[in-house]
């Protein structure tokens, strides 16, 4: 089994190749059969590798598959080698899978633009770097996976590159993932330093007898590392990337900036689980981060009036979920998010795509309504995407995953009520900015008319992605229905199991909780956003500082502008002619000058010459009788 | 008491000094020149001086052999003084400043 | 004086001689080719006799002179630099109005006087070759008269020489006052019996004034830059060289006789004066725009250089030899370059004249060019390894301090020579360069020889092996 | 004896082309393209025929003496070991590529400049390979006079001046190593008796700590003027942004090689205590160098300068990896050494052949270039990311190497080092943005897309910066064994 390792990212990297080299000799159904064929035959190759992993289990629960040796220097050594875990096997069938559906979205989304190739290489390059990033078993492979995917989020982001807004946004992106990355990398020397290895098993090994439990050093390196995943999950204080990063293809969004790219921070803490469990104070601060983040891009989400910007918060606050979970240690429920996750809201930025699309680029809600009549099916998809992101009980995909962060946020070993209120807030939130987003999309009366339907191609991955995000939350239940755990069970094979607090309330309670919590928010929604009053709340001038506070994403933005961008700018504007120089032409000029001094004597006057002369004996003279 | 060799020997130094003061000061090549002549000669008092210490002729040969040269110098010195005031028509040093920097 | 004597005197003879023969020739009213082509002959005849009388050295002729391998290595080069300067001064004076006949008469005095410093080893003879070759000089600056100041520049030397010659004859007359006597070797004899006396010093002081002078080290090089430019082109390559190797020479054997390099005093002065003049000089030259008074102001440097070699003593002659030849020959042909391209009316030492030389005529730009380098001491040309052997040197003995300012100074020197080259380089104005009468086998013959001193410098500078062992070899005996 | 072969085809190739101009320019290209591809093949055909290994023991692959100035005990010593072989490699690659780019770019007076061309890539090769200290100083100077001339003659608008800046401060540098070659020379020739510039002679020559220190500083000093270490890099922005397009493409990519060649060979081996002294202050001005380098490119709007200074940003690097004395971190600085010619070198390319489009190496008259250059815009965005040191690309493995292994040496500056790394990505994507992104703006008809000529140069450049980083053991052994010896002593 372990020799079909390779393939899983080889086909996409062969796509890239062939599009990037031929691309624009090839006409646009190959371009699109290369493109979407490629990441399909990898998710094939993926569920195969599912199936047989799940049926029989490879010795050391692990494929592992060495291609060659990368670089080997005195005690470092890295390899380009491939290994396929049980949690690696989630992350490899979301991406191949959704991003399989996402290509297929892609080759009728992308019709009409003039680089097709270019589209679909980009995104072929990405759901390679991606595999990589996951299926590497040394962080420096997983580095260049980390850095790959960056790449491609700025190429995608970048796409349309001749609005020069987008390639603010790319720059933007990259910058500010690059000092994630950083930050990572700098954890990647200390790991080597004092683990002398950088092959993750083998962390994974030393590890525990190499630190004592919350030693400085281990709490550094946890840091740093975690401090990479922030960059690349946009989680607080990095997140303000992502909203703007909705300027690439509404596809892009949803592959990289909803299903996977932006997960990668959740993949790398999860992979280095045994580090953050060595470093309690890290995991304090992971779910703090992910429990502030969730509400901070929550408040935000509920301001937006560009439909993606919307998805774009509710993507950061759900990944904030995730790391909440990560922090209180429920791994697994961590994971289970990002399923599911993956699922809804790659199904939520699809659908608004072809909302986009349909409404001649429009991307404002406000001037949507009334779609629900005239596009049906994207209407009922869309529903069942915003069911689960809000987390309807026991209908959404999202309910279970979700619902298991909520208890454990309680009832870990290391979790807190406050943790809890926040997360709780949180859903309440999710429900009330999902209910405004479907009732002004698609109720009230039409603003703008619909130009064009969205064809088969587009439709058919929006129903499989609805279906799943319906039906993805059965294969694991809570403990006190059905207690069914598919998911956690497969997952905890790598995984630690959830550590739970020795004296507990009844786990039905809190459920009952979290779904008034969410029917609260959906009933306020529906209150505030229900015909025309809403419009009205929209505009009441009472509210206008609040609401353009949270419209500006809680004026990150300023703020950085106003700490690092310009003073950055300044200095390097100051010094644009580097002032070194003018010592340099100082010296020219000082010698220029004794030029001039000197060539005083050379007056041509035969006097001046003799007292030259005289002088020169004089000083002879003197220097005989002092010596 | 120091010997009549030294008593001579300044008696040159200070006609030597004499020509420099001479040469410095005087604005006209014609007298400059002369300058230059009392000094050379000066430095012949001198040889002849030093010869008549060690009891050797080899001063006053010097000292022939600095007449000799003094005068072909001075030879040349007036045919260029001629031709400066042909082309100038002075014997000014301080107006003859077209070489320079 | 005996037979053996005579022969080793030989060189000489004939290079007086030859000076005769040329005014006999005037007299028989002979061309400017013949008396030109005799006057190679008799070059030629010298370097023969040289050859010839190699085995009879050295040879003492008391009490005035001494001929060996030291004498012979600095006539030949003398005699080498003559031949290049009459063959230039053939092109020069070929079309000037005035009649060029006596200047050879001159030329080959002035040589006389050269040569018999490098043989001389007392006072007597150190003054005739001294005064014989300044007087030659006066007129030979002066030759032209009515062209670009000649006649002032002549003046301003005559009367500096004079002066400096005074000042000469009166530090010889202080020093035989004390020591008795006015041979080299005696007076370094007298020297270590009685110590130094203010008055020995004193005359050693104005000694040096004298040679400083014809030398044109600081303080007393005001005049070079003058009669460099006032000078017709031929007489400065003349002064640049020929006389400057023969006091160079002279400056050596005395000092070697009366140990100079001993004696701290000495070496304090010539310290001060090296430095001064490798500063001096190369900061005059910076922003320098006639070539002739700019070669002036580099030559300055140059002898600060020579002075460093002069200074580490006896390890430094080899040295000092090989850079002599080098500087020659690059000087040389530098000025056969501005001879070529001077004008019946002035000579072409107007850098602005040089603007895209190399796109009209490539091979003069690049031998200016391959010299210029060789002043700057890049590798590839003679100067390197020159200037690597006076650093050697100057290493060797530890001179630390003038070693440094030498780089220093020689990387100030690497401007104005860079400024040259790349107007060589630039894009050249539209008027065009004038075409030239001339006798054509002279022309050829200033050409060939002046491709001939450029392969020479590039040869001595990528194999100087060879040359510095014969120059060992030479200074063996 | 393949060594002097590969240097004489050089020389004699450049004054063939000299002579050959006059006739017929095309055949004067065509020599040099054959002389530069003849004197490649030399190395690469005799390392394919040998397959040389090497072995801890015995790093020097060829060896080749002759008498030169016996007087003076300079002989004409070529040796080549791993060390050489590779930047030898590099040499002759960039050197065929510097001839292909010049190709139409230099229309007149083309016979001088091929002849200084290829006599700087002599001079180069003899820096590489020459084991003898006086021979060494000879070709470090062979290769400064015909770049010279190709600043002075065939660069922009203000050629002058940088030429002038170019050569006095290599000069300068050149000279106080000669003085500390001599001072060599002479120490060891007083303690051995044995007169000698032998390389592998003056090795072992015992120094009392004050001689040593001055004697490693005069060599530093013209080594690290060469690499550039700030503050002595101000020769560099001028000197590459004045250049023609192989002129920069040379200087980047093989001239600052020497210098930090002339510190692998000869600083750290000769005065291994003296290099260790100043050490940390070495370490010290790299990572200045990384981020001043960075914050100046930056602020540039003229495309070369702009480059120029990314490379003293990364030249930062290898001081900051030379002088931990760890074997990671010197392999680190040779792959940084061959990855930086092969990226920066591609950057210059470009702007070359922006400019020969579009007469202007400002960034601000530029932009959209991707619309009208598709093709330019991938490789540009290629080598872009190269530059910023993107995984996969050779760079990165450089970096890396070096950071990681300077890291147990001194963490606080491998830190500042690693936001270098977020600094190069500010300034590559400002190349980016301002350059390829954006809407077209040129009035004229837009310029052509990559013509066959640049295809081959291009696609060489790709090839080895993606061999480079995706597999880079084979460098990594073949230097392994010097590099060894070198932590060793």
């Amino acid at each position: 089994m372990h020799q079909l390792l390779p393939y899983i990212p080889a086909f996409p990297i062969l796509g890239f190749l062939v599009l990037s080299l031929f691309g624009r000799k090839l006409s646009k159904p190959v371009i699109a059969t290369i493109g979407a064929g490629t990441v399909c035959l990898s998710a094939l190759i993926t569920i195969i590798l599912g199936f047989s992993f799940l049926q029989t289990e490879p010795p050391g629960g692990v494929y592992d598959q060495l291609l060659w040796s990368w670089f080997s220097v005195g005690n470092l050594s890295v390899d380009i080698d491939l290994r396929v875990d049980a949690l690696t096997l989630v992350f490899i069938f979301i991406i191949t899978f959704v991003g399989a559906l996402i290509h297929i979205y892609s080759a009728f989304f992308m019709w009409h633009d003039g680089d097709y190739a270019r589209f679909f290489a980009s995104m072929n390059l990405f759901v390679c770097s991606m595999l990589l990033l996951v299926m590497a078993d040394n962080l420096v492979l997983m580095y260049l996976g980390w850095e790959g995917v960056g790449l491609c989020s700025y190429l995608l982001i970048g796409f349309w590159y001749e609005v020069p807004s987008n390639c603010r946004a790319a720059n933007k992106a990259f910058l500010i993932t690059r000092i994630g990355d950083t930050a990572l990398l700098i954890g990647l020397f200390l790991l080597f330093k004092e683990v002398g290895t950088l092959n993750i098993s083998g962390i994974l090994h030393q590890a525990p007898d190499q630190f004592a439990t919350g030693s400085s050093n281990i709490v550094l390196i946890t840091i740093l590392l975690l401090a990479g995943g922030m960059g690349k999950s946009a989680q607080l204080p990095l997140q303000t990337w992502l909203p703007d990063a909705m300027a690439g293809p509404s596809p892009v969004s949803a592959l990289i900036h909803a299903a996977t790219m932006v997960t990668a921070g959740v993949y790398l803490i999860a992979r280095m689980h045994v580090l953050f469990q060595l470093s309690p104070v890290t995991m304090v601060i992971i779910a703090i981060i992910g429990a502030l983040t969730l509400f901070v891009a929550g408040c935000s989400a509920l301001a937006q009036t560009d439909i993606k910007r919307i998805l774009a918060y509710s993507t950061i606050s759900q990944i904030g979920y995730m790391f909440l979970a990560l922090g209180v240690g429920a791994w697994s429920a961590a994971i289970f998010h990002f399923f599911t996750h993956a699922f809804f809201k790659a199904l939520l930025f699809l659908a608004a795509g072809v909302v986009i699309e349909a409404l001649h680029h429009e991307h404002n809600i406000f001037m949507m309504g009334g779609l629900r009549k005239r596009m049906p099916v994207v209407f009922i998809t869309f529903l069942a995407g915003a069911a689960a992101l809000s987390a309807l009980p026991l209908v959404s995909a999202g309910f279970f995953s979700k619902d298991a962060i909520l208890w454990y946020s309680f009832s870990a070993a290391n979790g807190n009520p406050l943790l809890w209120l926040m997360a709780l807030a949180g859903a309440f939130i999710t429900a009330l900015y999902t209910t405004r987003l479907m009732l002004v999309v698609f109720w009230g009366e039409t603003r703008t008319p619909v130009h064009r339907q969205p064809g088969q191609g587009m439709v058919i991955p929006l129903v499989v992605l609805a279906f799943l995000s319906v039906t993805a939350g059965f294969i694991e239940w809570p403990h006190n229905m059905l207690h069914l755990t598919l998911f956690s069970a497969h997952v905890q094979k790598v995984l630690p199991e959830t550590l739970l607090k020795t004296t507990l309330p009844s786990e039905s309670l809190f459920q009952l909780i979290a779904a008034l919590v969410t029917l609260a928010g959906v009933f306020l929604g529906y209150i505030l956003y229900y015909g025309k009053p809403g419009i009205r709340w929209q505009q009441s001038p009472a509210l206008a500082g609040i609401r353009e506070f949270l419209f500006g994403g809680w004026k990150f933005d300023q703020l950085y502008n106003f700490l690092f961008v310009k003073p950055f700018v300044f200095i390097t504007r100051i010094n644009k002619s580097d002032v070194i120089d003018k010592m340099y032409n100082g010296i020219a000029q000082a010698g220029l000058r004794l030029n001039s001094w000197f060539s005083v004597s050379q007056n041509g006057s035969l006097r001046l010459y003799i007292v030259g002369v005289l002088a020169g004996i004089l000083f002879i003279i003197t220097l005989q009788l002092l010596l | 008491m120091i010997d009549s060799a030294h008593m001579v020997l300044m008696v040159a130094t200070v006609l030597f000094a004499l020509g420099l003061v001479g040469v410095l000061t005087r604005k006209n090549v014609v007298f400059m020149l002369i300058s230059v002549e009392i000094m050379l000669n000066a430095a012949g008092l001198a040889f002849v001086a030093a010869g008549s210490k060690w009891q050797q002729p080899d001063g006053q040969v010097m000292f022939l052999f600095i007449l000799a040269m003094a005068a072909a110098e001075v030879s040349i010195g007036l045919a260029l003084v001629l031709q400066i005031y042909h082309q100038h028509k002075t014997l000014d040093v301080d107006r003859l400043k077209e070489l320079r920097d | 004086m005996t037979h053996l004597q005579f022969l080793a005197l030989l060189p000489f003879l004939i290079l007086a001689t030859a000076a005769i023969v040329v005014i006999l020739l005037i007299a028989f009213k002979q061309s400017h080719t013949v008396i030109q082509i005799t006057g190679f002959v008799m070059m030629c005849g010298v370097v023969l006799a040289m050859w010839y009388v190699r085995d009879t050295l050295p040879r003492e002729v008391p009490p005035l002179l001494v001929v060996d391998g030291f004498a012979a290595l600095f006539t030949g080069l003398i005699i080498f630099s003559v031949l290049v300067v009459g063959l230039l001064s053939y092109i020069y004076f070929e079309e000037r109005e005035e009649n060029p006949k006596e200047y050879y008469i001159l030329l080959f005095l002035a040589t006389l006087g050269s040569a018999v410093l490098t043989i001389s080893r007392h006072f007597v003879s150190l003054f005739i070759g001294l005064e014989l070759l300044s007087v030659s000089l006066y007129a030979l600056i002066a030759y032209l008269r009515n062209r670009n100041n000649a006649v002032e520049a002549g003046m301003k030397y005559l009367v500096l020489a004079a002066l400096s010659s005074a000042f000469l004859l009166f530090g010889m007359a202080l020093i035989y006052m004390e020591t008795g006597s006015m041979e080299f070797t005696a007076i370094g004899r007298a020297l270590e019996t009685s110590g130094s006396s203010v008055l020995f010093l004193m005359g050693i002081g104005l000694i040096v004034v004298a040679i400083g002078f014809k030398l044109a080290l600081v303080p007393f090089h005001l005049w070079a830059a003058d009669v460099y430019q006032g000078a017709p082109a031929p007489v400065t390559a003349f002064i640049a060289t020929v006389s400057k190797i023969g006091v160079f020479a002279v400056l050596i054997r005395f000092a070697q006789a009366v140990h100079l390099q001993q004696n701290t005093l000495a070496v304090t002065v010539f310290t001060v004066l090296a430095i001064a003049c490798m500063l001096t000089g190369n900061i005059l030259a910076l922003m320098q725009q006639n070539i002739k008074r700019l070669l002036a102001y580099s030559s300055i440097a140059h002898f600060g250089y020579l002075l460093v070699a002069f200074l580490s003593g006896d390890a430094g002659v080899g040295p000092t030899v090989f850079y002599l030849l080098a500087y020659s020959i690059t000087l040389l042909s530098a000025f056969g370059i501005i001879t070529l391209l001077s004008t019946t009316r002035r000579d072409a030492d107007d850098l602005s004249g040089y603007r895209g030389l190399f796109w009209r005529s490539p091979l003069m730009a690049a031998i200016f060019t391959i010299a210029l380098f060789s002043l700057a001491g890049i590798p590839l040309t003679a100067g390197f390894p020159a200037k690597f052997f006076i650093l050697t040197a100057g290493v060797q003995q530890n001179m630390w301090l003038l070693a440094v300012v030498l780089v220093l100074s020689s990387v100030i020197g690497l401007y104005y020579y860079l400024r040259i080259i790349s107007t060589l380089f630039a894009a050249p104005p539209l008027t065009s360069v004038k075409e030239r009468t001339l006798h054509p086998f002279f022309y050829a013959a200033t050409y060939t020889s002046l491709v001939v001193l450029m392969c020479l410098l590039a040869w001595l500078g990528v194999f100087p092996g060879f040359i510095v062992d014969q120059v060992q070899a030479f200074l063996q005996f | 004896m393949i060594l002097v072969w590969m240097i004489v085809v050089l020389l004699a190739g450049g004054v063939l082309c000299w002579l050959v101009a006059q006739r017929n320019q095309l055949i004067c290209r065509w020599i040099a393209l054959i002389a530069v591809v003849t004197a490649f093949s030399i190395p690469l055909g005799w390392y394919l025929r040998f397959k040389p290994v090497v072995t801890a023991g015995n790093n020097w692959l060829i060896d080749y003496q002759a008498n030169w100035i016996p007087a003076y005990g300079i002989s004409f010593h070529l040796a080549m070991d791993g060390l050489s072989f590779v930047l030898i490699l590099l040499t002759f690659l960039l050197g065929t590529l510097a001839v292909l780019c010049s190709w139409n770019e230099i229309r007149e007076r083309t016979g001088f400049y091929f002849f200084n061309l290829l006599w700087t890539l002599a001079g180069i090769a003899g820096v590489f390979v020459a084991m003898d200290l006086f021979l060494f100083y000879f070709f470090w100077e062979v290769m400064l006079v015909p770049m010279y001339f190709l600043i002075a003659i065939y660069g922009d608008f203000n050629r002058r001046y940088a030429a002038y800046k170019f050569f006095l401060f290599t000069q300068t540098g050149g000279l106080l190593m000669l003085l500390s070659i001599l001072a060599m020379y002479f120490i060891h020739g007083q303690q051995s008796g044995n007169y000698s510039f032998d390389y592998f002679t003056l090795l072992n020559t015992t120094l009392n700590d004050t001689a040593a220190r001055w004697i490693m500083l005069g060599f530093l000093i013209a080594f690290v003027i060469k690499l550039p270490m700030v503050p002595l890099h101000n020769w560099l922005p001028d000197a590459h942004s004045e250049a023609p397009t192989a002129g920069s493409l040379i200087l980047a990519g093989l001239l600052l090689k020497t210098g930090a060649y002339g510190i692998i060979r000869f600083v750290l081996p000769m005065f291994p205590q003296a290099s260790a002294g100043i050490g940390w202050l070495a370490m010290l001005l790299g990572v200045i160098g990384i981020v001043y380098g960075a914050l100046l490119a930056f602020a540039q709007t003229d495309l070369k300068r702009l480059i120029a200074y990314t490379s003293v940003s990364h030249m930062g690097f290898v001081l900051l990896g030379v002088f931990a004395f760890r074997e990671i971190a010197l392999q680190g600085v040779v792959m940084q050494l061959l990855t930086h010619g092969i990226s920066t070198g591609a950057l210059f390319v470009m702007a070359g052949m922006l400019k020969e489009r579009l007469h202007t190496r400002d960034i601000d008259q530029m932009g959209g270039m991707w619309t009208a250059m598709p093709h330019m815009g991938a490789i540009g965005m290629l080598f872009v990311m190269a530059s910023l040191g993107l995984p996969f690309l050779g760079n990165f493995v450089a970096e890396f190497l070096v950071l990681i292994s300077t890291f147990d040496v001194s963490p606080v500056l491998t830190v500042i080092a690693s936001v270098g790394l977020v600094l190069s990505a500010l300034y590559s994507l400002r190349i980016m943005q301002k350059v390829f992104l954006g809407q077209l703006q040129t009035v004229t008809q837009p310029p052509a897309d990559l013509s066959a000529r640049e295809w081959v140069i291009v696609a060489a450049l790709t090839v080895a910066i993606v061999f480079l980083g995706l597999y880079p053991q084979p460098v990594i052994d073949m230097v392994g064994g010097v590099v060894t010896g070198i932590v060793r002593s």
